[in-house]
C-alpha cells in the first residue's frame, strides 16, 4: 500500500492538486509557443474569461455545491503527440472538459485519446474530419470553410469582380485542408482557381509571389496562411505590382495582417472572413469585460471572441447537468439553445458535413477594405441546416 | 638561472612520462635535450609551455613558478615556443603566422619584429602571402621559428626543429638558431639527431625513459648522446 | 577475451524499463500511463541516437527513420495486417533496409558534416510525406490506425498499449545493448580516433554501417510505438525538430552508458509534462532545465551519479 | 525571360540575407567549434531590440539597428564568457547550451511582446520598376549592408590582431595558446561578433518581412544548409553558398512551387555533400 501511494505520488506530481473546498478545473489547450501560439493563448483567454464570469456568480453548480472554476492551460505545440499528451495530463488532474485544441494535427491527435479519457474537447481546427460520429464527446467551435466560404465569396464578388483566383497556404494540414475547400467554393461560383502551397517556415515569399503572378490571377487568396506570413505575402505582392483584390478565406488576424503588410494603403482591396462579426460593438465589448474581470488584456486577438461562446456554454452545461462528467455535460450541451450574449443567436450544425451536429454555428462577419478604406465587418446571419 | 626545473613529474593517464627530472637553463646558453623517441623530451617542453599538466614539481622561470600560471599567459612572461612537427597555422599567410606570435604587442613592436625577422629569414618576404600550410617542411620550420621569436622572448623552446628535414635545411635552421642566439636569446631545444644539435648547444641533458641519464657541458655528454642516436 | 552480451548497466536499464509492467498493478492514473508511454517511445528514439554517439556521430535523422517505421505499420494496418510480431519485425527491418543505401551515402561524412546532413535528411522526409498523399495521407497523415493484435487478440486498452510500448522499449534496449556490448571495442576505437582505428586494420566502414542500420531499425521501433500509442501516423509526430529532443534525452542522461538515454528520457519527458501545464512558459522552463543540467551535471545524469558514487566509495 | 530575370534578382536578395546569417554561424563554428543553435534567437532579438528602440524610444531606424547590433553582441559576449566558455571543448554540451538559450530567449520574447507580429516597417519602401521587372529598394539596402558587413568582417579577420588571433585559435588551439593567444579573451569576442551579425540581420530583415517570436526557427535551418554547402568554417564558402542557396531557392520556388522548391534545395545539398563531402570550400572536419 505504501508503495502504491509512493509510485502514484511520484508519477502524478505535476498533477498534485490540493483539493480545495470545491473546485472544478477546466482545461484550455492549444499551441502556446511557436508559430501558432496566439491561437492557443486565445483559447486560454476565452476559458479564463468564461471562468471569471461564472466565478463572479459564485461558480458552477455541482451536486448541490457551488464550485469555483480554475483554468489549467496546456501547451500542445501544434502537434498530434502534444495534444494526446495534453489530454492525458489534464485527465490526470481530473479534468473532463477541454476548451481546445486548435490545429488540425492537434485535433487528429486528441481524438482517440480524449475518447479513451472520456473528455469533452472543443477543437477549432478546420480539418476535414474535425468531427466524427464515432467520437461523440468531440465538439467544434466554429464551422470550417465549407460553412462560410460560399457566402464570403458571393459578397466579395459584388465588390471585386473576379474570374480567376490563386490560393496560397502552407503545405501542411493547417493549409491544405482549408485552401482546397476554399478552391471548391470559388469554382462553384464560376471562378477558376490555382492552389499554391509553401513550406511552413518560409520567411521570404518573393519567389512564390513571382510564381503566382505568372498566372495573372484577378485575386489572390491567402487562405489560412498565418497572419504574419499573409502580411508578408501581401506586402510582396504589392511590391511586385499586383493591383487586384486580395482575399483571406482562412482564420482571423486581419489587424495583424494590416500591421505586417504596412497599412490599409498597401492592402488596398481586401476581403476577409471573420469567425464572429467583429464590427459589432457588443462583440468588441468582450475585451473590456476581460480587462475588468481579470485586470489585464486578453491575448490572442479576435480569436478570443470566437472561442468564448464554447467556453461559456460548457460551464453553463456543467451547472445544468450538475456534474462535470463529460457524457452528462455533452448531453446537456446538445440540448442547449445556441445563444451568446455577445455574439448573438446561432445553431448547432455539422450534421451535413460530419454526420454529427456538434458544431457551433454563429453569425459571422465579412470584412471589406476597398480602395484603402476599411468598410468594416458586415454581420452575416446564419440559418439552421 | 633563467629556468630551473626541479623534480618534475608528468603522468598521462596511467603512463608516467617524466619521473622527477631536474634541468637548469642558464641565461644566454643553448641547452640541448637529447634522447630517443619516448625519452620524455617533448613532455618536458610541453610541461614548460603548459600544454600538459604537471603532476608534481616546480618550474621556476626567473623565480616565478610556471605551474601556477595558465598556458596562454606563459608566453607573455617571455617564453617563445616552436612546437614539434612545426604546427604552423596552415590556413594563415606566412606574415600572419609570424604576427600571431606578437599578438597584442602594438603595431610598432610588431613592425619592428617583422622587419628584423625578415632580415634574418628572407623566405618570409618571398612567401609572405602564401598560406603556411602549403610550404615545405623546412620552410614551415622557419615560419615556426619566426613566429616563436616575434615577441622577442627571453627563452626560446624548440621541440625537434630538425625532424624530417633534409641536410640542406638542417644547415639553414642551424644558421638561423645561431643568429637568434647572437641576439642574446636563451634556447632550450630537444633533438633526436644529436650530431647537428650538439654543434649548437653549450650544455645538454641525455634523457631515457623519462629520466635524465647524464648532464653537463656538450663534450661530457657527446658519447652518450651519439650512442642514443642510433638506438 | 570473452565478450559479454550484456553488462550490468544494460540489466539495470532493462529492470528500470520493466516498471512498465509493474506500475499498472498499482495505479490506473492516465497521467502515469501517458508519461510512461511517452517515455518508452522516447527511450527507443534516444537509444537510436546513442548508438550513433558510440561512434562519435551525432544523428538528427532519428525522426526520418521513425517516420518510416511508423508509416510502415500504419499503411500495413490499412490492409488489416496488425499482427504484433510481424509489425515489430517490419517496423525494424524497413527503416533498416532504407538505411543501407542511405548509409552508403552519408557515412562518408564525419563530424559536423554528418550532423548537418542528417538534419537535412529529416527535413527531406517531412517534405516527402507531404508530397506523397496517396501513400502517406500527405499532410493529414493516417488516422484511425488499427490497434495491434497479439495472437489474434486486439491490444486496445490503455494498459495493454502501455505494456506493449514497454515491451518494445525493452526489446530495443536489448538490441542496442547487445550491439554496443558485442562491438564495444570496435565502437570505442572509432569514437576515440577513427583514422587511427583504420590504420590499425579495423574495417571502420563495416561497423559504422552496421551501427547506422541498427540505429535506423531501432528508430523505426520508436516510430511504431508512437503510432501505436496515438493510433495515428501524422507528419507532425516526425518533425525534424523532434530530433533535438531525442538528442537532449541522450546528452542530459549522459552518453557514458545505455542508462543515459533511459534516465535522460525519463527525466525530460517527466519535465515536459510538468511544464506543459505552464502554457506559454513551458518551452522556456525546458530551456532553463537544459542549461542547468548541462552546466551543473557534467557527463549528464549518469556521469553525475557515477561521480557521486566514486566520492562515496 | 522576365520571370527568369526576376527570379535571379530575388535569388540575389535572398542570398544577401542568408550570407549575413551564415557568416555569423560559420564564424562561431570555425573558431569555437560550436554549432550555435541559438543563432535564430539572436536574429529575433535583434529585430525586437530595433523595434523597441523605434517604437518606445523614438530613435531613428539606423540608430536602432546599431543598438540592436550592440545589444545582441553584448548578450553573445556575456553568454560565451560565463556559460559557454566553461564547456567550450565539449561539442555536445555546447550544442545543448545554445539550444537551452534559444528556448529561453524565444519564450522571453513571447512573454514580453506577445505572440502577434509587430508593426515594424522599413523606413524605405517601394521598388524600382523596369518594365515587368522590379527591384525592391529595401532589398538593395540589405544587399549594400550585407556587402559592407562582409567587407568589415574580412578586414577584422585578415587585417587586425584580433582576426589573426581568432584564425590562429581556429587552426590550432593548443599551439595558439602556447603563443600567448588567450581563448578566454578572444572567444567571447568572436561569439559577440557573430551574434551581433545575427542581430544586425534581424534588425534589417524583420521590418521587411515580419517580426514575431517564432521567426527565428527557419534561421537555423537556413544557416545549416548554407554552411554545409559552403564548407564548415569557411567564410568565403559561406558567403558564396548563401548566394547559391538564395538563387536555387528563388528559381526552384518560381518554377516548381514552394513545397517542391524546398525539396529541390535539400536534395541538391545532399547530393553535393555526397560528391564533395567538405562542401564548396570546406576544410577537413572537427569531431561532432
Amino acid at each position: 500500500m505504501k508503495h502504491r501511494l509512493f509510485v502514484a505520488a511520484m508519477l502524478t506530481l505535476p498533477a498534485t492538486a490540493f483539493a480545495q473546498n470545491c473546485e472544478m478545473k477546466l482545461g484550455a489547450m492549444g499551441p502556446m509557443s511557436g508559430g501558432a501560439a496566439q491561437w492557443g493563448l486565445a483559447m486560454n483567454s476565452a476559458a479564463e474569461l468564461a471562468a471569471a464570469e461564472v466565478n463572479q456568480e459564485g461558480g458552477v453548480k455541482i451536486g448541490g455545491k457551488t464550485c469555483k472554476v480554475v483554468v489549467v492551460p496546456y501547451d500542445s505545440k501544434y502537434t498530434a503527440d502534444g495534444a494526446a499528451a495534453g489530454s492525458n495530463a489534464l485527465a490526470a488532474q481530473d479534468i473532463h472538459l477541454i476548451i481546445g485544441p486548435v490545429g488540425s494535427p492537434e485535433a487528429t491527435g486528441i481524438k482517440p485519446v480524449a475518447a479513451r479519457n472520456e473528455q469533452i474537447s472543443w477543437n477549432a481546427s478546420y480539418a476535414k474530419n474535425a468531427l466524427e460520429p464515432k467520437f461523440p464527446l468531440m465538439f467544434h467551435i466554429a464551422p470550417g470553410p465549407s460553412g462560410w466560404a460560399d457566402a464570403v465569396i458571393k459578397r466579395a464578388m459584388k465588390e471585386f469582380p473576379m474570374k480567376s483566383v490563386a490560393l496560397i497556404a502552407p503545405n501542411d494540414q493547417g493549409g491544405t485542408d482549408i485552401a482546397s475547400v476554399d478552391a471548391e467554393a470559388y469554382k462553384a461560383n464560376g471562378v477558376t482557381t490555382t492552389e499554391e502551397y509553401y513550406q511552413r517556415g518560409t520567411t521570404n515569399f518573393a519567389p512564390i509571389v513571382t510564381r503566382i503572378l505568372a498566372a495573372k490571377p484577378d485575386v489572390v487568396d491567402t487562405a489560412s496562411s498565418p497572419p504574419g506570413d499573409a502580411g508578408v505575402i501581401i506586402k510582396q505582392l504589392r511590391l511586385a505590382g499586383f493591383t487586384g483584390a486580395i482575399g483571406r478565406l482562412g482564420g482571423p488576424g486581419t489587424d495583424e495582417i494590416v500591421r505586417v503588410s504596412g497599412g490599409l494603403d498597401v492592402l488596398k482591396n481586401f476581403y476577409w472572413f471573420e469567425t464572429v462579426p467583429t464590427g459589432d460593438p457588443k462583440v468588441r465589448a468582450i475585451d473590456d469585460e476581460y480587462k475588468k474581470l481579470l485586470g489585464k488584456d486578453p491575448i490572442g486577438g479576435t480569436a478570443v471572441w470566437a472561442d468564448l461562446p464554447a467556453a461559456r456554454m460548457t460551464l453553463k452545461a456543467v451547472s445544468i447537468a450538475g456534474t462535470d462528467d463529460a457524457k452528462a455535460v455533452a448531453a446537456a450541451l446538445r440540448k442547449m439553445p445556441v445563444d451568446d450574449p455577445n455574439i448573438g443567436k446561432g445553431y448547432w450544425a455539422g450534421k451535413k458535413q460530419f454526420g454529427i451536429a456538434q458544431e457551433l454555428q454563429f453569425p459571422f462577419g465579412v470584412g471589406i477594405i476597398k480602395d484603402g478604406k476599411n468598410l468594416g465587418v458586415e454581420r452575416q446571419e446564419v440559418k439552421p441546416e | 638561472m633563467l629556468l630551473r626545473i626541479q623534480d618534475l613529474w608528468v603522468r598521462y593517464g596511467g603512463i608516467t612520462a617524466l619521473s622527477g627530472i631536474s634541468i637548469d637553463v642558464p641565461e644566454g646558453e643553448t641547452v640541448l635535450l637529447v634522447g630517443a623517441n619516448g625519452a620524455g623530451k617533448s613532455s618536458t617542453i610541453n610541461a614548460i609551455i603548459g600544454l600538459v599538466p604537471v603532476s608534481k614539481g616546480r618550474m621556476l622561470f626567473e623565480g616565478t613558478d610556471l605551474t601556477q600560471i595558465p598556458c596562454e599567459r606563459r608566453a607573455r612572461l617571455g617564453i617563445g615556443y616552436s612546437p614539434e612537427g612545426r604546427r604552423v597555422f596552415p590556413t594563415m599567410s606566412v606574415t600572419d603566422n609570424v604576427l600571431s606570435g606578437a599578438f597584442g604587442l602594438g603595431r610598432k613592436r610588431q613592425t619592428e619584429a617583422l622587419d628584423w625577422l625578415r632580415s634574418v629569414f628572407p623566405l618570409l618576404v618571398d612567401r609572405e602571402k602564401q598560406p603556411a600550410g602549403q610550404l615545405s617542411g623546412g620552410q614551415q620550420q622557419i615560419v615556426a621559428l619566426a613566429r616563436a621569436m616575434a615577441s622577442f622572448p627571453k627563452l626560446l623552446l624548440m621541440d625537434e626543429p630538425f625532424l624530417g628535414l633534409a641536410p640542406v635545411w638542417i644547415k639553414q635552421i642551424s644558421d638561423a638558431i645561431l643568429q637568434l642566439r647572437a641576439r642574446g636569446t636563451t634556447v632550450l631545444m630537444t633533438e633526436q639527431m644529436a650530431r647537428p644539435a650538439l654543434k649548437l648547444a653549450t650544455s645538454g641533458y641525455v634523457m631515457r625513459g623519462g629520466e635524465v641519464r647524464r648532464s653537463g657541458p656538450v663534450d661530457a655528454i657527446r658519447d652518450l648522446a651519439l650512442a642514443d642516436e642510433y638506438l | 577475451m570473452r565478450i559479454k552480451l550484456l553488462g550490468w548497466t544494460e540489466i539495470v536499464a532493462l529492470l528500470l524499463l520493466s516498471c512498465g509492467f509493474i506500475v499498472p498493478m498499482f495505479t490506473r492514473s492516465v497521467l502515469v500511463y501517458s508519461v510512461l508511454n511517452q517515455a518508452f517511445v522516447g527511450v527507443i528514439a534516444a537509444e537510436s541516437v546513442w548508438i550513433m554517439l558510440r561512434m562519435n556521430l551525432l544523428s538528427f535523422a532519428t525522426p526520418a527513420f521513425m517516420a518510416i517505421g511508423g508509416y510502415t505499420v500504419a499503411i500495413a494496418g490499412q490492409y488489416d495486417i496488425t499482427d504484433a510480431f510481424l509489425m515489430t519485425a517490419a517496423a525494424f527491418l524497413v527503416p533498416a533496409l532504407v538505411a543501407v543505401p542511405l548509409g552508403a551515402l552519408v557515412l562518408r561524412l564525419r563530424g559536423t558534416y554528418f550532423v548537418l546532413v542528417t538534419f537535412v535528411l529529416s527535413q527531406i522526409m517531412q517534405l516527402l510525406i507531404f508530397e506523397t498523399p496517396g501513400l502517406t495521407g500527405g499532410s493529414n497523415g493516417i488516422s484511425g490506425v488499427a490497434p495491434v493484435t497479439l495472437f489474434g487478440a486486439e491490444m486496445g486498452t490503455n494498459r495493454l498499449v502501455l505494456e506493449y510500448a514497454c515491451g518494445l522499449a525493452m526489446g530495443a534496449t536489448l538490441i542496442t545493448g547487445v550491439l554496443t556490448r558485442y562491438f564495444r571495442q570496435h565502437f570505442a576505437a572509432i569514437e576515440e580516433n577513427e583514422i587511427l582505428a583504420e590504420s590499425l586494420g579495423l574495417v571502420v566502414w563495416r561497423y559504422k554501417a552496421l551501427g547506422f542500420v541498427v540505429a535506423a531499425g531501432v528508430a523505426g521501433l520508436a516510430g511504431y510505438s508512437l503510432v501505436n500509442m496515438l493510433l495515428t501516423a501524422h507528419p507532425s509526430s516526425f518533425d525534424s525538430a523532434t530530433a533535438v529532443d531525442f538528442i537532449a534525452y541522450t546528452i542530459i542522461g549522459g552518453r557514458l552508458s545505455i542508462l543515459g538515454p533511459v534516465l535522460g528520457t525519463g527525466a525530460l519527458v517527466y519535465a515536459t509534462n510538468l511544464f506543459g501545464t505552464h502554457g506559454q512558459y513551458a518551452q522556456g522552463l525546458y530551456g532553463v532545465l537544459i542549461l542547468v543540467v548541462v552546466l551543473a551535471a557534467r557527463g549528464g545524469i549518469v556521469g553525475t551519479i557515477a561521480a557521486l558514487w566514486r566520492r562515496v566509495s | 525571360m522576365d520571370q527568369f530575370i526576376q527570379a535571379a534578382i530575388i535569388g540575389v536578395s535572398l542570398g544577401a540575407q542568408y550570407a549575413l546569417l551564415a557568416l555569423g554561424f560559420t564564424l562561431i563554428f570555425g573558431i569555437l567549434g560550436v554549432v550555435n543553435f541559438s543563432h535564430g534567437g539572436f536574429y529575433m532579438l535583434g529585430g525586437y531590440v530595433a523595434y523597441s528602440c523605434v517604437a518606445f524610444l523614438g530613435l531613428p531606424y539606423p540608430l536602432a539597428v546599431l543598438v540592436a547590433v550592440v545589444a545582441t553582441g553584448a548578450l553573445g559576449w556575456v553568454f560565451e564568457l560565463f556559460l559557454l566558455e566553461r564547456l567550450v571543448d565539449d561539442h555536445l554540451a555546447t550544442l545543448m547550451l545554445t539550444l537551452g538559450l534559444y528556448l529561453v530567449v524565444s519564450t522571453g520574447l513571447l512573454t514580453v511582446f506577445g505572440p502577434l507580429s509587430m508593426e515594424f516597417a522599413f523606413p524605405v519602401t517601394g521598388a524600382l520598376h523596369m518594365g515587368p521587372i522590379y527591384v525592391p529598394r529595401e532589398n538593395l539596402i540589405v544587399l549594400v549592408v550585407c556587402l559592407a558587413a562582409i567587407a568589415a568582417l574580412w578586414l577584422v579577420l585578415f587585417r587586425t590582431d584580433l582576426g589573426r588571433g581568432l584564425r590562429a585559435l581556429a587552426d590550432d588551439r593548443a599551439v595558439a595558446m602556447a603563443q600567448g593567444l588567450r581563448p578566454k579573451l578572444l572567444f567571447p569576442l568572436a561569439f559577440a561578433i557573430a551574434t551581433g551579425l545575427a542581430g544586425l540581420t534581424g534588425a534589417l530583415v524583420t521590418p521587411i518581412l515580419s517580426l514575431s517570436p517564432n521567426v527565428g526557427d527557419p534561421v537555423l535551418a537556413t544557416s545549416f544548409l548554407t554552411v554545409i554547402l559552403g564548407g564548415l568554417g569557411s567564410l568565403e564558402g559561406a558567403a558564396l553558398a548563401a548566394f547559391v542557396v538564395g538563387i536555387v531557392e528563388a528559381f526552384s520556388s518560381v518554377y516548381f512551387g514552394g513545397s517542391i522548391g524546398a525539396l529541390v534545395l535539400f536534395v541538391l545539398v545532399l547530393l553535393l555533400l555526397v560528391f564533395r563531402p567538405t562542401g564548396l570550400m570546406g576544410r577537413p572536419v572537427r569531431g561532432a
